[in-house]
């Protein structure tokens, strides 16, 4: 007996140190979805009570001993149409509301900042424009909108953050995006949602929500030397890309200064919005991406450069802000790739170690 | 006889089963396994359902103890991924998908509308032999090492990353669904052309209406299904590329494929279970369903709007928010017609005569886990929410609500109205009363902890979560316990009655359907003579006519 | 009044409209493809033979013929000729799947089969391929990344004609037993339904193909 | 979802009679219209003619409408075929209600694919 008393009192005290009824609300889109989830909690309430209520009432109402002899009614059709209509009316209500905060949830805005995660079996790996690297775990500034590019390296994955009220499937193949803005300090869960084979359960982590000063200080630890756009500039240059992306005048390939972010006409007649997911294709999948008065001699690139490989490519498109950058590139590919110092790019982000630098650059191209 | 039962059952004393009826008509396994007999391929489909649904429900008994705490500690993650695995597909192919047609359905279509036996007996045979054969292959690829792709065989997981008996398991639910096309194509017909004189659409009872909105379902259904599972198995074993990005494939198309047909696969589960209480309802309440004609269009509605909704499946699997628009539209739509059938229900008991045998019980247990897993459903529709609560245990309780919830107190109340037509005894009423109750409660216990643990956001398919998850994880699995204990009695004192219940008669409820004015078991040829039918659906007073003229006759 | 649906003629056609959801699968899947990647499909369809591919096409409108035909002589009850319809209609299943065997070991000594040593060289380098380049001297050679995605349009061709082929497999066996059948007479007595319904079913087989030859074989073969 | 729509099926004596047990029926189940001949060989002259066709316009180059006039060439062969061969042209209500509820379907499968595929921002479409 000692012994179950003493299993069920620890019980207990587990009980009631760590237990949650609700998760935290912990972004900016949390509460707006959270009113809408109390709203349908309200409609199932009502709608839960009128139909025990009819149950119930009629069973004590309509019992064998008080009513021993039913009336046969056919049916009304004034209460058809209003169990028909009541509903439907709060059903398409609840539609538009949903809607409302799916296209919030999805539509990342103009100035959000750019992480990339790369989901594979099983673990999440997160890559900031400063050139930081995760593992299971992300750390966010609180007050500023973030866009996560996601992608799988191999099967479906879904980046789920229960406390931001996110989530969003990694797919293989393609970029996804979602993006949220953390409004309270502190530390979340992580989860794989979107079942990935044997270790499913294991591909959690962390959401570090950190003040602005304790981010400044995590990039600057956790640099690993080389932001995105710097590592995707040497391998542009060693996968010879400036060979025909000079950027002159009657090069063999488009100039990409200024590219990201545009609408570019392609030689098959429609027009592409250029943004992530173009550009991967376009590296990937050359032959369906090529340019208006350009021939398709691009070759692929799928199978020579990793998942991450290609969002150091896209970061590095994406800080190509004028020609000079471009020539820059060109002069310096025989150079070691420590030259920092030929960074032109604007520092209006505080802090930071140079690696960090890259990234103002790009979130001024996504406002063009 | 107190005054709160109708049951109406003759004097013990005198009383006999018939000694000819379908069960004793032809003795030997021979006679059994070589049937054209729709009620005994009925008994046969119950036989081996009860046996899938017992190797489901002691495989969803693992799941519930290995989530008892935190660690994954009972099994190592791939066991218990194989182990949920194996759940889903047994309870989805295996169980509810045939349940209420292939063993009440076949068994009562026939009486139901005054027909000697289904229109094509062969194929029905067929259908079970083709169960059987998807069954055993299930049941080998568990034993041979088992699946752990999740019953929605997920590309590229199920063609590329896992080393498991993918193609084994894919092919035997391609076996079912023919079973399942066979079933349902063999009632379309049957109820198109063997309706007995008299018998109009209208007079139709609405168990035959909702089996044919289901037989819709299986028939046009199923077949996307098998050749989804048929590219996966191809990609798998040939390496097509349809499904595969690294060639240009596309997974998503799978997604797309797979959900046209599991979505409607939801209502071919639910809809028989529908018709199951519309009869249980008006019988025990001595009265007419309130708007027959409103009830038995929801189901076609149901039905129709079944196919138009299946991508509320992938809303944040990366599909175009615009068509996501449409899905989450038509989603709405199709949960009017099921808000319809819960009021049309309620309001039968109105100035009804009610009694509270026990398949009015888990009738009343239907409506009310039904309607709490209809309008969490809601949450699910709703493009916004669904970003938070889907994958999560939110989407799981909601479907069990539904399936369990709903399904399976529906087919428990069915098993329990026909057993005395089936079986020409009476089940114990009081045991089956606690059993009930205790289904109830026990359900309750598990699956609403779920709701919480899914806003909470703990991931469906986690064989380990984080401690704080803990308290409500010990709920649900202490109601499922409950709930295992529900579902063992049924078992245990319906085989008892088999010998010793009380023999039922010809019409114990009192029940104005065909089935109720023949004999108990039924004869092989279910009716002497073919009925004409000349009264409407649940028409009560044409029962007592009836009997005050065989009394004065007699 | 209305002749009344014979049950099981019903029954049939209701397995029919399974079918068309069963193929319906395959060209959803085709049609989105075939608009993702067009130059790829264009160019792996000029691998296929337009002769063999007509010529099957003559020979299943013909073999769906003689089945109908079939069906007239067991309606009009004449034995002989029923007997010689369904083997006429046997042998030229029979022709069908000969030809389609011809074919796929063509795509198999050509490396066309999706996985099993696919290679691209035909795609890459048009004059690799002598035969296809001298009919479609046009054709410019693919980008390595379009030519990968030939792979996707075989692995369609082989899933559609391979389940057509399966459906022809099935319909040839129960044609074989038919013919044994009608030879005792069993047709010829007024009990036509098995006839007619294997009509049915043969008809859509032929049907399905109807689709797939426009589909498969002629995207656009002006070069 | 045929069954509201049949007014066949809804007459009151619908499916009476002699139809219990198929195999009863199957003495008196010739079809009511026996086809000619005739028709077989003039629909299937027909179709070859028309396969002829369709692979002569393929060489021709006319843009799109080239995808266009094959597949209006195939469902004017699939019609001819269902309705001759397949005798629905004679047939009840019922089997056309069948084969419409078919195809209809089919068409749901490729238009709310579609309805995603069209629309999906990722220019490929």
């Amino acid at each position: 007996m000692d012994h179950i008393s003493q299993v069920l009192w620890q019980f207990l005290v587990k009980w009631l140190t760590d237990f949650s009824l609700f998760p935290p609300e912990a972004s900016k889109i949390a509460p707006q979805m959270d009113a809408l989830f109390f709203f349908m909690v309200l409609i199932s309430l009502i709608g839960m009570t009128v139909v025990v209520l009819l149950i119930v009432g009629f069973s004590i109402l309509y019992g064998k001993k008080r009513h021993p002899v039913a009336v046969q009614i056919e049916g009304s059709t004034l209460l058809e149409a209003t169990w028909t209509i009541i509903p439907l009316g709060l059903f398409l209500v609840i539609f538009v509301w949903g809607s409302l905060i799916y296209f919030r949830v999805y539509t990342p805005p103009a100035n959000a900042m750019n992480i990339y995660v790369v989901g594979k079996q099983w673990m999440w790996k997160a890559e900031h424009p400063g050139g930081q690297h995760e593992i299971n775990s992300l750390h966010i500034p609180i007050g500023r909108p973030i866009q996560l590019t996601l992608i799988s390296q191999d099967v479906f994955h879904s980046f789920s953050i229960p406390a931001f009220r996110v989530k969003r499937e990694a797919i293989p193949g393609r970029y996804t995006n979602v993006w949220f803005e953390a409004t309270q300090t502190g530390t979340y869960h992580l989860f794989c949602t979107q079942y990935c084979g044997t270790n499913h359960s294991a591909m959690i982590g962390d959401i570090v929500v950190l003040s602005p000063d304790d981010y400044r200080k995590w990039l600057s630890e956790s640099t690993s030397g080389m932001s995105l756009a710097q590592n995707g500039e040497r391998l542009f240059a060693s996968l010879s890309c400036n060979a025909c992306h000079t950027g002159r005048a009657g090069s063999r390939g488009p100039n990409l200064a200024g590219i990201f972010g545009s609408e570019i006409h392609l030689a098959n007649g429609s027009t592409a919005q250029v943004n992530e997911a173009y550009l991967r294709d376009a590296i990937l999948n050359p032959s369906e991406h090529v340019a208006q008065g350009y021939v398709p001699i691009m070759p692929t690139y799928q199978g020579q450069v990793s998942e991450d490989g290609v969002i150091s490519l896209v970061e590095y498109i994406k800080s190509l802000n004028s020609n000079d950058r471009v020539e820059q590139t060109l002069n310096t590919t025989t150079l070691l790739p420590e030259s920092e110092g030929k960074a032109t790019t604007d520092g209006q982000k505080p802090g930071g170690a140079n690696p960090a630098k890259q990234a103002p650059a790009s979130q001024g191209m996504v406002k063009q | 006889m107190s005054t709160d039962t109708i049951v109406r059952l003759p004097d013990q004393s005198t009383a006999r089963l018939p000694k000819v009826n379908f069960i004793t008509k032809e003795n030997g396994l021979l006679s059994w396994l070589l049937t054209g007999d729709h009620k005994r391929i009925a008994t046969l489909y119950l036989i081996s359902i009860t046996f899938f649904f017992a190797i489901g429900g002691a495989l969803a008994g693992l799941i519930r103890l290995e989530l008892l705490t935190p660690q994954s500690d009972l099994m190592a993650a791939d066991t218990y991924n194989k182990v949920f695995s194996m759940h889903g597909i047994i309870m989805v192919f295996l169980f509810l998908v045939p349940s209420i047609p292939a063993t009440l359905g076949n068994f009562l279509m026939p009486l139901m509308i005054g027909a000697k036996d289904l229109a094509l007996p062969k194929i029905n045979l067929l259908s079970w032999y083709l169960y059987v054969i998807a069954g055993c292959m299930i049941l080998y690829s568990m034993m041979t090492g088992g699946v752990d792709t999740g019953w929605t065989f997920t590309v590229p997981l199920s063609t590329h990353y896992v080393n498991t008996n993918v193609i084994t398991t894919g092919l035997a639910i391609f076996v079912a669904g023919f079973s399942s096309v066979f079933t349902g194509l063999n009632f379309i017909v049957t109820i198109h052309k063997m309706r007995a004189p008299g018998m109009t659409w209208f007079r139709l009872p609405l168990f035959v209406w909702s089996n044919y909105a289901a037989s819709i379902l299986m028939v046009l259904g199923t077949p996307v299904l098998a050749i989804t599972l048929v590219l996966v198995v191809l990609e798998r074993a040939f390496g097509i590329g349809v499904f595969d990005p690294a060639k240009g494939g596309d997974p998503i198309l799978f997604q797309h494929l797979f959900w046209f047909y599991s979505h409607p696969a939801v209502y071919i589960m639910i809809l028989p279970g529908m018709g199951v209480i519309s009869e249980v309802i008006s019988t025990f309440s001595r009265k007419r369903v309130f708007g027959y004609t409103a009830v038995a269009f929801s189901s076609v509605a149901i039905a129709v709007f079944a196919f138009f909704v299946w991508e509320h499946h992938m809303f944040i699997m990366g599909v175009s928010n615009y068509s996501t628009l449409v899905f989450s539209l038509l989603t709405m739509l199709v949960a009017v017609p099921s808000a319809i059938k819960i009021f049309n229900w309620s309001f039968t008991l109105y100035k009804g005569s009610i009694t509270f045998e026990t398949p009015m019980l888990y009738s009343f247990g239907f409506m009310g886990l039904f309607t709490t897993g209809g309008l969490t459903g809601v949450f699910l529709a709703s493009t916004g929410t669904d970003i938070h609560l889907t994958e999560t245990y939110f989407i799981v309780a909601h479907f069990h609500f539904v399936m369990v919830g709903g399904m399976l107190m529906a087919f428990l109340s069915g098993i329990h109205f026909w057993w005395p037509k089936w079986t020409g005894r009476m089940y114990p009423e009081k045991i089956s009363q606690l059993a009930a109750l205790i289904t109830f409660i026990g359900f309750n216990l598990t699956f609403f902890p779920q709701f919480i643990l899914g806003m909470l956001g703990m991931p469906r398919r986690y064989a380990a979560y984080p401690p704080e998850f803990q308290v409500l994880n010990v709920f649900s699995t202490a109601g499922a316990t409950i709930l295992g204990i529900g579902y063992l009695l049924p078992i245990l004192y319906l085989t008892w009655s088999l010998k010793y219940g009380e023999i039922a008669g010809d019409n114990p409820w009192q029940a104005t359907g065909l089935e109720w004015q023949i004999q108990s078991p039924p004869l092989t040829e279910n009716f002497p003579e073919i009925p004409i039918v000349d009264y409407e659906a649940y028409d009560y007073e044409w029962l007592e006519r009836k009997e005050k003229e065989v009394t004065r006759v007699g | 009044m209305e002749q009344q649906v014979d049950t099981t003629s019903f029954a049939m056609w209701l397995f029919l409209v399974t079918e068309i959801m069963f193929f319906g699968g395959l060209f959803c899947s085709y049609l989105i493809f075939r608009n993702w990647y067009y130059p790829a499909f264009v160019a792996a369809s000029h691998q296929l033979s337009i002769k063999e591919g007509t010529a099957n096409t003559a020979v299943l409108i013909v073999s769906s013929f003689t089945m109908a035909m079939g069906v007239w002589c067991a309606e009009t009850r004449r034995k002989g000729a029923l007997v010689l319809c369904l083997c006429l209609t046997f042998v030229l299943g029979l022709v069908f799947l000969g030809i389609k065997y011809d074919e796929y070991h063509e795509k198999y000594e050509k490396h066309h089969v999706p996985s099993w040593h696919y290679s691209t060289k035909s795609f890459t380098d048009p004059a690799s391929d002598p035969e296809v380049h001298n009919a479609y001297p046009d054709d410019k050679p693919l980008p390595l990344d379009m030519a990968r995605h030939t792979e996707v349009y075989f692995g369609l061709y082989f899933a559609m004609t391979g389940m057509h082929a399966l459906h022809m497999i099935i319909g040839i066996s129960i044609l074989g037993f038919m013919i044994f059948r009608a030879r005792a007479g069993a047709y010829t007595n007024g009990h036509v339904t098995f006839v007619n319904n294997f009509g049915l079913y043969w008809h859509f087989v032929d049907i399905v193909w109807i689709f797939l030859y426009p589909l498969l074989y002629l995207i656009s073969r002006h070069a | 979802m045929s069954a509201h729509n049949d007014p066949h099926a809804m007459q009151p004596h619908g499916g009476t009679g002699h139809d219990h047990g198929p195999n009863e029926q199957d003495v008196h189940d010739s079809l009511n219209h026996v086809v000619s001949p005739v028709i077989y060989i003039t629909v299937a002259a027909i179709l070859l003619v028309m396969t002829a066709v369709t692979a002569a316009v393929s060489f021709v180059d006319l843009g799109t409408f080239n995808a266009v006039v094959a597949l209006f060439i195939a469902c004017f062969k699939a019609s001819i075929v269902v309705l001759f061969f397949m005798h629905v042209k004679y047939s009840s209500k019922l089997t056309k209600l069948t084969l419409f509820s078919g195809l209809f379907l089919f068409c749901v499968l490729i238009a709310l694919t579609l309805s995603d595929y069209t629309t999906r921002a990722w220019g490929r479409w």
